[in-house]
């Protein structure tokens, strides 16, 4: 298969968020660039991908194409399931979500997120230096789901050693047992896709540890990109880029209209 | 009942209004026009996630602040997922102007559940963990029954829910299409309720189906029928989102998070709210050939015969 | 009106609970008996009575005569709400349901309920003397409607001082505020009817009164029949006797096969 | 899957059993046909009210203690309503040969729904005042927002839950006409679910209106069309109650409480379930006319063309 030579860093995103799903789960998908990952995972390797939407849809075939909202009436056409956003979390909190794919503007060693807020905190809570959206149902699928899927752009400021808010608890401190002990469910953040490449959380503590490097990227500038030390396995390898192929259902069937994927050449 | 008859009677200064629909699906837009123009003061907000409904309400306090004021908000999310972030949202909080309270999507919906169970609380797992369970009311507690911790969250019950759905009779039993987003558990919880419906049938026509009713009548306390009263918004079977108009609108917004002037702002309230009698003289401004694009998208998408 | 010669037991019982019944409230309506005076009661002065049924069914008109069950499915056609046994109940927490109407087999001075179990309690709860068929929704009635409307054959075994075990509370044991301080809702017991007459519960000591006497008995004759001393109101009144015209709805289309009000004559 | 493999597969001996449909509506008899033709031990029953269900289950262990027996039984209601009273319910606790545990309906339902959401338990109103929350694990606490009483009811969790509906297809998605009762709570909070269904149907047909499926594909274990799998239940759109052979049944029953012979029962299963195949041969023992007259009834006062 032919190696694309215009990818987009979210095109990236896209392809190994789509490549990290199996086919036949349940994945609980939050709006953005989750739900065009599952959709090019349905296109290719996982016809049988069931996405849940939070505001209430679960197992839509998805035959028109990418929502443009968790809410969005495409995901209603041919649903096996449609009630509404307490339905859609129950399901997970009762431990039938086998993915969670969820976003965050700030991440921390343990896959902690935060979409709530950068400031100073608590003191500074009521007055954010930025107010971001909340946490929708990430923290929601944080707590639930047998596994996490996260997002991040790579940044050094948004990859910290303490998040300003913990919105979406990952590993917690690391610490043995801790989301057992918080009250939590699932196993936690599995895999981190970033702008530079896949990492995992190693086993022992929990920190996050580079898996596969992005082209053009390697372990020593993705630490240099990263607010805290880095683990790295044993075995890191570069990822492969997206195909030609990848690249065309991206912008030609996924998401046509640059709804998430935006078109500037990389 | 007119809108502006229900809006005046049931939605007083103070109130905490809940907020139906998600996102930018099923809000009751028309209903928040309308209480623009009326003016509202000190309300607290309470919804999961909400787009248009808050924008239009807080796009208002910034650009009347004498007539229009939001107190505080509840919430889990303000956005407008594809089209971008909130720029009233940033500009109230990051001002100081409002207080608020963080919780989930799905925090914000039990919460509500609870209300419309008649239950003071509700225990869900949600919050654990994260600092959500530190900066609101919610109460951890360790389970009687396994030992484990389990967040309790206090219910929501609003002073008068605002819901927009496809169909109602005139006793307010009300058919959702899509999916309910929380909208059953916001009117069950409410004191009041207002239903703006696409569609306003007969009794027997809507219950020809009762399953299809996902709001019962003593839940209701006005229905009015207000087509495409949640535009730009979308309405399964009726309409997709108009985007575009909805990022025009946020656009006006956006330069005043960096300090910019209002003119633009105040100049769209005075043209789309204050300069008209209602919501229909709103909708008129709207050329045909986009109306029905909305609609044929929908139906597109909606495989469903008319 | 002509007045009946040969109405039943259960036919005054039947015309007395739908007189006190008014017209565009919401009943929930437990099996049997309050099942036909509900029925009655929307046929003759209460067209708009909004019955519940606890499997799930609000508002039907009941246009194809009498349910046999909860949840039966003519309680389904042209209800205004139809979910299940959770939503039905729920909405009775919500404290929608004006009025609860149950019955049981044996009541209290207060207006508690058993339909649990006869016998030695609580040793003998896991092996009863006599096993009823258990709560039901009438517990559930009972705590969360707003007044309840009791009915329960008169029988001096079944007016007791102390029940063999409380199923649905009523004013519990009769102090002010005990329904409030319980944790529930609603006024309690707001009517009972029996086999001989109307009682209400006095506004301070929450007793039983006698309030209507049923043709041919007397205060004397219902307190011989009663294991507790009652309480008499100051204007205690004949209960007119049901007329031909109501015994012709019962008999004829209210439950013309005798599913709850049997046909054996007085 | 046939029902033979499903119950052989998903029904141990020591399970709770999870008993959907309400008293005789949409129980799932042939599944409970099916448990007494292979038998079970120490089964423990969960249900909110319920009718032909526990009564054929109990009157096999009354016929064949050695083949059949119920531990325990956590239940709000066993019996008939216009039929009677439960005999066998009467027969098994006065002479103590089961524990029990009595739920109100709503708590049972809520119990059931507390499994569902994934939660250890769930507030209720329902059991404070009388005794049940004496004889039950119910605990009652003070509400920490508002102080006061309100009771915590345990989840239920069945191992294995017995759902009859009126139409699925291959992959679980069930499809209720009429009132749901508790059947997809029950779904959702057994670790296995087995689902009979009258109409087994295309999955493109059964997602046509998403909103009508009421259990989702993950909460259901086997699908096995049993048309009349509730008879002589009711079922909405299909048939209504056959009330002369629910009383004749019970009438076999009931000299039993007295200390009578069991011949007769015995002689009734040996007959209806020991002595013949499948449900469908059981079935096939009433006489056409009075099926047809059963659906009739049903067609008649549910006003649905077929």
């Amino acid at each position: 298969m032919t190696v694309s030579t215009d990818y987009t860093a979210q095109e990236i995103i896209v392809v190994a968020g789509a490549k990290i799903l199996e086919n036949n789960k349940i994945v609980f998908v939050g709006t953005g660039l989750p739900m065009v990952a599952s959709l090019l995972a349905k296109l290719t390797h996982a016809p049988g991908l069931i996405p849940v939407f939070e505001a209430g849809a679960m197992g839509p075939p998805l035959k028109h194409g990418l929502p443009i909202s968790v809410g969005d009436s495409k995901t209603g056409t041919g649903a096996s399931y449609m009630k509404g956003l307490n339905a859609a979390f129950e399901l997970t909190q009762r431990g039938f979500a086998d993915f969670g794919f969820i976003g965050g503007a700030e991440v921390d060693m343990y896959g902690n997120l935060n979409s709530t807020m950068m400031g100073d905190y608590p003191d500074g809570y009521q007055k954010p230096k930025v107010r971001l959206p909340g946490s929708g149902g990430a923290s929601d699928m944080a707590a639930s789901c047998e596994r996490t899927i996260l997002i991040v752009p790579h940044d050094k400021k948004k990859f910290n050693e303490k998040l300003s808010y913990i919105t979406s608890p990952g590993h917690l401190d690391g610490t043995p047992g801790a989301r057992y002990k918080a009250g939590m469910q699932g196993k936690g953040p599995y895999r981190l896709i970033t702008t530079k490449g896949i990492f995992d959380f190693e086993e022992k503590t929990k920190r996050m540890r580079i898996l596969h490097t992005f082209p053009g990227e390697t372990i020593e500038s993705i630490q240099a990109a990263t607010g805290f030390e880095l683990l790295v396995a044993p075995d890191v390898t570069q990822f492969a880029p997206p195909t030609v192929e990848e690249v065309r259902l991206i912008r030609e069937e996924v998401d046509p209209n640059g709804v998430f994927v935006k078109r500037a050449a990389k | 009942m007119t809108l502006k008859e229900a809006v005046s009677r049931f939605v007083k200064n103070g109130d905490n209004v809940g907020i139906g629909g998600f996102v930018n699906l099923r809000q009751p837009v028309a209903t928040v026009h309308e209480m623009v123009r009326q003016g509202f003061k000190d309300l607290t907000l309470s919804f999961q996630s909400a787009a248009m409904a808050p924008e239009l309400l807080a796009g208002a306090m910034m650009v009347r602040p004498d007539h229009c004021s939001i107190k505080r908000i509840e919430l889990a999310y303000w956005g407008h997922e594809a089209y971008g972030l909130s720029p009233a949202w940033r500009y109230l909080a990051e001002r100081g102007m409002i207080e608020f309270e963080d919780w989930s999507n799905y925090n914000m919906s039990a919460r509500f559940k609870a209300g419309a169970m008649g239950l003071p609380f509700i225990p869900t797992r949600g919050p654990l963990g994260g600092d959500i369970k530190n900066t609101s009311r919610t109460k951890v507690i360790d389970c009687p029954f396994t030992g484990r911790p389990i967040a309790l969250l206090p219910a929501s019950n609003p002073n008068v829910g605002l819901i927009h759905v496809q169909a109602a009779d005139m006793y307010g039993n009300c058919i959702i299409r899509g999916t309910d987003a929380t909208c059953a558990e916001i009117a069950m919880a409410s004191a009041h309720t207002i239903v703006t419906c696409e569609q306003l049938l007969s009794h027997e026509v809507i219950t020809s189906n009762p399953k299809d009713i996902m709001i019962p009548f003593p839940a209701v306390d006005a229905v009015i029928q207000v087509p495409y009263g949640a535009y730009p918004g979308a309405c399964r079977r009726h309409y997709y989102f108009n985007g575009e108009h909805i990022r025009e609108f946020l656009a006006l917004i956006a330069p005043m998070v960096k300090g910019g002037s209002s003119d633009a702002l105040k100049a769209w309230y005075d043209e789309n709210i204050f300069g008209v009698e209602n919501f229909d003289d709103y909708i008129e401004k709207f050329s045909t050939k986009k109306l029905l694009a909305d609609q044929a998208a929908e139906s597109y998408h909606c495989e469903r015969l008319a």
